[in-house]
């Protein structure tokens, strides 16, 4: 067992480190050796095609960016028949698929999909995309309909079931314990965070759509804030994300109480960051003499 | 065409001056030099390491979209506008500084020959039709019809327009296209610049039936086809989808654009 | 009428620009002029003295400021014996009192004293203070307590009431709509966001409390959001606020709604802030022909 | 001191270096100079204008408290050590660069005479009590206490520690205070350095019934007294209030300091 090995769940990794989905695909890999990553999260896909949300959908704020993709993606039939033939063929680490619905029914019958599927370690229930409106989100902010959702769909599988959950609502613990007591194994945290930019000359919306997600170094302090809560509140692991860039700032997460973190805008910033980050934070653990179970949770205040 | 862009870090071979905010940076590289075609662009980037950045107070931004301008003995030129950050942050690098390259990205422009060619370039639109134009001058008759909004935006070309009226005809470079496909006989059109330009050069070259290519802007966040943020609605009216400028593009047939959604 | 006149509830005030509660106090105007103001808003004060919290208290993030002050004050009492005769003495701009209480019968009790006093002009009802249990925040996330609140102090008064609302919800809206049903002028947003930082090398929270409120220039995509949501769901003006800095930063809230803005975190990192962003947003209404009227909530998508 | 500190742009005059990432930065400026007392800090920074800021992509962030260490003709000498952002940037700053500085700010040290004054420092607490020493050694007798990590963290003085013992005696320089403080009849404790030091040193002054001045350190936003950031607990056990290192301090006598609550 190396010194990155990190528990997730069912899972066991060997790295604590991953990609937050949207944001890194099997391109990035002409960059740095997969085998940085622990696990492969995938673009959330919907039952059916999406084109996405109309442009500009980018916008890169003073310490982030703004995006509005609204989850183009191929649909459940091409993902199956395409994508994930070529995931399957190239990825040298686990598989997580990340999914989205637009009610309880659809997730569901997508994940009844993958069920027939091999080469899947897990699932991440996208119920927290900021930029489609009646996807996800609405459910990500109620903690009863998350409950029914991670009970109906932990009943229909036996590998690792994932609930990523937005920052966008009052009292995340109440969501996080609703994903606990419906068998979610473990939580992603955050989604992007509700966000805008204007163009001070014109009044122009920078985004098409207006409001967008914000993402990067600053939501750094918030991701931090909501994994300590996250972290304080239920027992299952949490992948943490949002501003992590470099090693230190993963070191932030893992004493928060995450079990695993995850790298979204630092890919496009640094298309090596996940190479930094296994490389110098596995340095800082041999330094240390640290295991990860010394470093998870041990936040002093 | 390479499949597997790479990241590197490429020292500027030397850098010119031009006035209204723009200027060339060059590098040396035998090898990258091979891979490029006209069309293609890198994404590019003073160098900015996480570490140093923190402690310089700069928070590491994104890299930006720049085409190949120039290519020639292994020397690759871009031509860059200052019109904020990111290029801010290029346009203070001095000889010898260090640029971080992603690339050749994107398709290049279908290579015509035996052809009456316009080129159409408006403002920063100009570089990578310049690339294309040394390409295939030997092969075609061309004329190139560029515009900009004062005297300090525009380039050797063919004929001139600004919407100042400092140098050249004034008005929108557009105003002129029509009695240039006509008088010149123009079979292909290649554009590059603005959205609007586009968009009205596109009427008027389908209106008269000329074949015509257009390397299309949108914001980049990842530049290698993964984050769907540089989408263009492609297709016909009953069935289209939304593209990227960096994988699928920049050039597209004008024809294929969806105007009206944009 | 100036140029940069602009109205906010029962206020005409000669300056949109005003500063955030905490952030500024009678020392700024050792560098600036108060008249770049079209107010001034004290810091919170609660009806007993507040100690505030533990320290340490502050820490800059890579792009913001994380505070957990505490609502550090003397109490409602020496504020009107010798903060107030102060104020009143050396404020040349109409003053705004910013208070909280831990029951509406608290926030009653406080007003009700003020009400007694002459200069001044409005209130902010501070329901949104990330850093203390008990008081204003649990008010500030429940639409019912908020119309509540505003209704009965809304009744009591003559003078501007504005309710400063946390972004620290589900949906800021309905706490909008709440507090404009209640009664109250007009609305001010946002107050910090709840982040956090730990020291990578030790684990040790850089804020003793663990989790503060965030400010600064990382926040403005959120506040920018927030405010463009609340400008259309409600008619009452608004004054906005989160990571404003410059002119052209100001702009943009002006664009998305805001009848004004108010400098925070920005006052600390530059102490000619505000007296900059008069100049140069005078400066760019001249050059436009444009008067604050052409500009607010005229954002195009 | 002047109750109404302004905000300057001072060129520096000049700067030297030291090992260990520490640096003096020096400015002449007679009219400040005046103002100046030991144990009062300026806030300081590299200049760092909000708009040329965003176009080269640095965040302009907070003012750093810097303690004048040297005060004499005119010029005034800050003696800094780079830990971090702030002090990094001012560490990449030459003579002939802009220094801003907001001062100067708070109390100073009491001043004695015909005393036997200990003075204590930890670290980077060395600067004030430089200051400090050259203003009261003419009426008073001093002896010096220094502690630091390792050979580059001291500076001249009477006695020093080091943790690793590279160099002087090795341990924590508080193992040496009640040596001290007993064989030199010390009457008068002037501390500054890290909080751990500082809490010991005044158990010991306590016991030894020795007056003590201390200049705490905080964490900054405003500098000016308004946002409370820089609180410490001052009073007796049953009634203290948090006070403002920048305003009602840096200088607290050690015994109203409630170490407990620290
Ligand atoms: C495929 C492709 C190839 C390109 N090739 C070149 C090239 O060869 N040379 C070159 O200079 N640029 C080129 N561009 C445009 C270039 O990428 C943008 O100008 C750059 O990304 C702006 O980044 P910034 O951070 O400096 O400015 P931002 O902060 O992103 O924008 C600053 C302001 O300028 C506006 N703006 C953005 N782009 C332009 C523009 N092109 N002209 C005027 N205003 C603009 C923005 O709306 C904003 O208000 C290309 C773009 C694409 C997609
Ligand atoms: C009244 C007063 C007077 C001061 N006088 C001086 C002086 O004359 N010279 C001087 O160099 N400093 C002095 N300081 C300390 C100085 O203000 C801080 O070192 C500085 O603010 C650190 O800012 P930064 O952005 O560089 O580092 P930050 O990013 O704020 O901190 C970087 C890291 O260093 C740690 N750190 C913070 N302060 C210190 C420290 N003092 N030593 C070691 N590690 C630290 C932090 O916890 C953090 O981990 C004084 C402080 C006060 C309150
Ligand atoms: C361009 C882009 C696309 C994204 N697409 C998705 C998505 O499809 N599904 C999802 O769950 N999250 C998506 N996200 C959110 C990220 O996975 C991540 O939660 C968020 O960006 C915060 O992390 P970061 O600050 O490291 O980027 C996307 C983010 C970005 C920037
Ligand atoms: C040090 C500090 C103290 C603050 N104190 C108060 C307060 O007493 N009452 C209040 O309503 N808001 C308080 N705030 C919040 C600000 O008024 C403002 O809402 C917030 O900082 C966002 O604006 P900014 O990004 O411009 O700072 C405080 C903020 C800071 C940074
Ligand atoms: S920029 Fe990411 S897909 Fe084109
Ligand atoms: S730093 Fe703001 S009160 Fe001292």
């Amino acid at each position: 067992m190396s010194i990155m090995t990190t528990k997730l769940g069912k899972l066991t990794l060997d790295s604590p480190i991953t990609v937050a989905s949207g944001t890194f695909d099997i391109e990035n890999f002409h960059f740095i050796n997969q085998k940085c990553l622990g696990a492969f999260v995938c673009k959330t896909i919907t039952r059916y095609p999406k084109k996405g949300n109309p442009t500009p959908r980018l916008y890169e704020s003073e310490a982030g960016l703004i995006n509005s993709i609204g989850l183009q993606n191929p649909g459940l039939d091409l993902f199956v028949h395409e994508n994930l033939p070529m995931l399957r063929d190239k990825l040298e680490v686990p598989l997580i698929v990340s999914f989205s619905g637009s009610s309880i029914a659809e997730f569901e019958e997508i994940m009844a999909t993958l069920e027939t599927q091999s080469g899947i370690a897990g699932y991440e229930l996208n119920v927290s995309c900021p930029n489609v409106d009646n996807e996800g989100i609405a459910f990500g902010v109620d903690p009863e309909v998350i409950h029914q959702l991670c009970s109906r769909l932990c009943s229909i599988t036996r590998r690792e079931v994932i609930v990523k959950l937005t920052p966008n609502v009052t009292d995340i613990t109440a969501i996080a314990l609703a994903a606990e007591a419906g068998g979610a194994d473990s939580i992603a945290l955050i989604n992007t965070v509700f966000g805008m930019a204007i163009d001070w000359k014109t009044g122009r919306s920078r985004i098409k759509k207006g409001i967008g997600g914000y993402s990067g170094i600053g939501i750094k302090p918030i991701a931090l804030a909501l994994t300590y809560k996250a972290a304080n509140a239920v027992k299952i692991p949490i992948t943490a994300m949002g501003g992590i860039y470099t090693w230190e700032d993963a070191l932030e997460f893992f004493w928060a109480g995450a079990s695993m973190v995850a790298l979204g805008t630092a890919n496009f910033i640094d298309p090596l960051s996940a190479a930094k980050l296994q490389e110098g934070l596995s340095a800082f653990l041999i330094e240390h003499r640290y295991s990860m179970r010394d470093i998870i949770g041990k936040c002093i205040l | 065409m390479k499949d597997t862009p790479e990241l590197r870090s490429i020292a500027i071979y030397s850098r010119e001056e031009l006035c209204g905010g723009y200027f060339v940076l060059w590098i040396w590289d035998d090898e990258l030099s091979k891979q490029c075609s006209p069309g293609q662009f890198f994404e590019i980037r003073a160098q900015a390491s996480f570490h140093d950045a923190w402690d310089s107070q700069r928070i590491p931004k994104l890299f930006k979209p720049i085409s190949v301008y120039d290519n020639s003995g292994g020397r690759i030129g871009f031509f860059i506008k200052n019109v904020g950050a990111g290029t801010s942050a290029l346009a203070r690098l001095k000889a010898g500084d260090m640029l971080e390259l992603i690339g050749p990205l994107g398709n290049s422009f279908p290579v015509v020959s035996g052809k009456r060619v316009l080129l159409l370039s408006g403002g920063i639109g100009y570089p990578p039709l310049s690339y294309l134009q040394k390409e295939i001058i030997n092969h075609n008759l061309i004329f190139w019809l560029h515009g900009g909004a004062t005297q300090a935006d525009v380039f050797p070309c063919d004929e001139v327009w600004t919407v100042d009226g400092s140098i050249g005809k004034q008005g929108m470079v557009t105003q002129g296209l029509e009695d240039v496909i006509i008088n010149k006989k123009i079979e292909v059109l290649y554009s590059c610049g603005p959205l609007p330009m586009l968009k009205q050069a596109s009427e008027i070259a389908f209106r008269h039936g000329v074949e015509h290519y257009t390397s299309m802007e949108a914001y980049m966040a990842c530049g290698i086809g993964v984050c769907h943020g540089c989408a263009v609605p492609i297709g016909s009216h009953d069935d289209w989808d939304y593209l990227r400028v960096c994988k699928e593009g920049p050039v597209f047939n004008a024809n294929d654009v969806l105007w009206s959604e944009l």
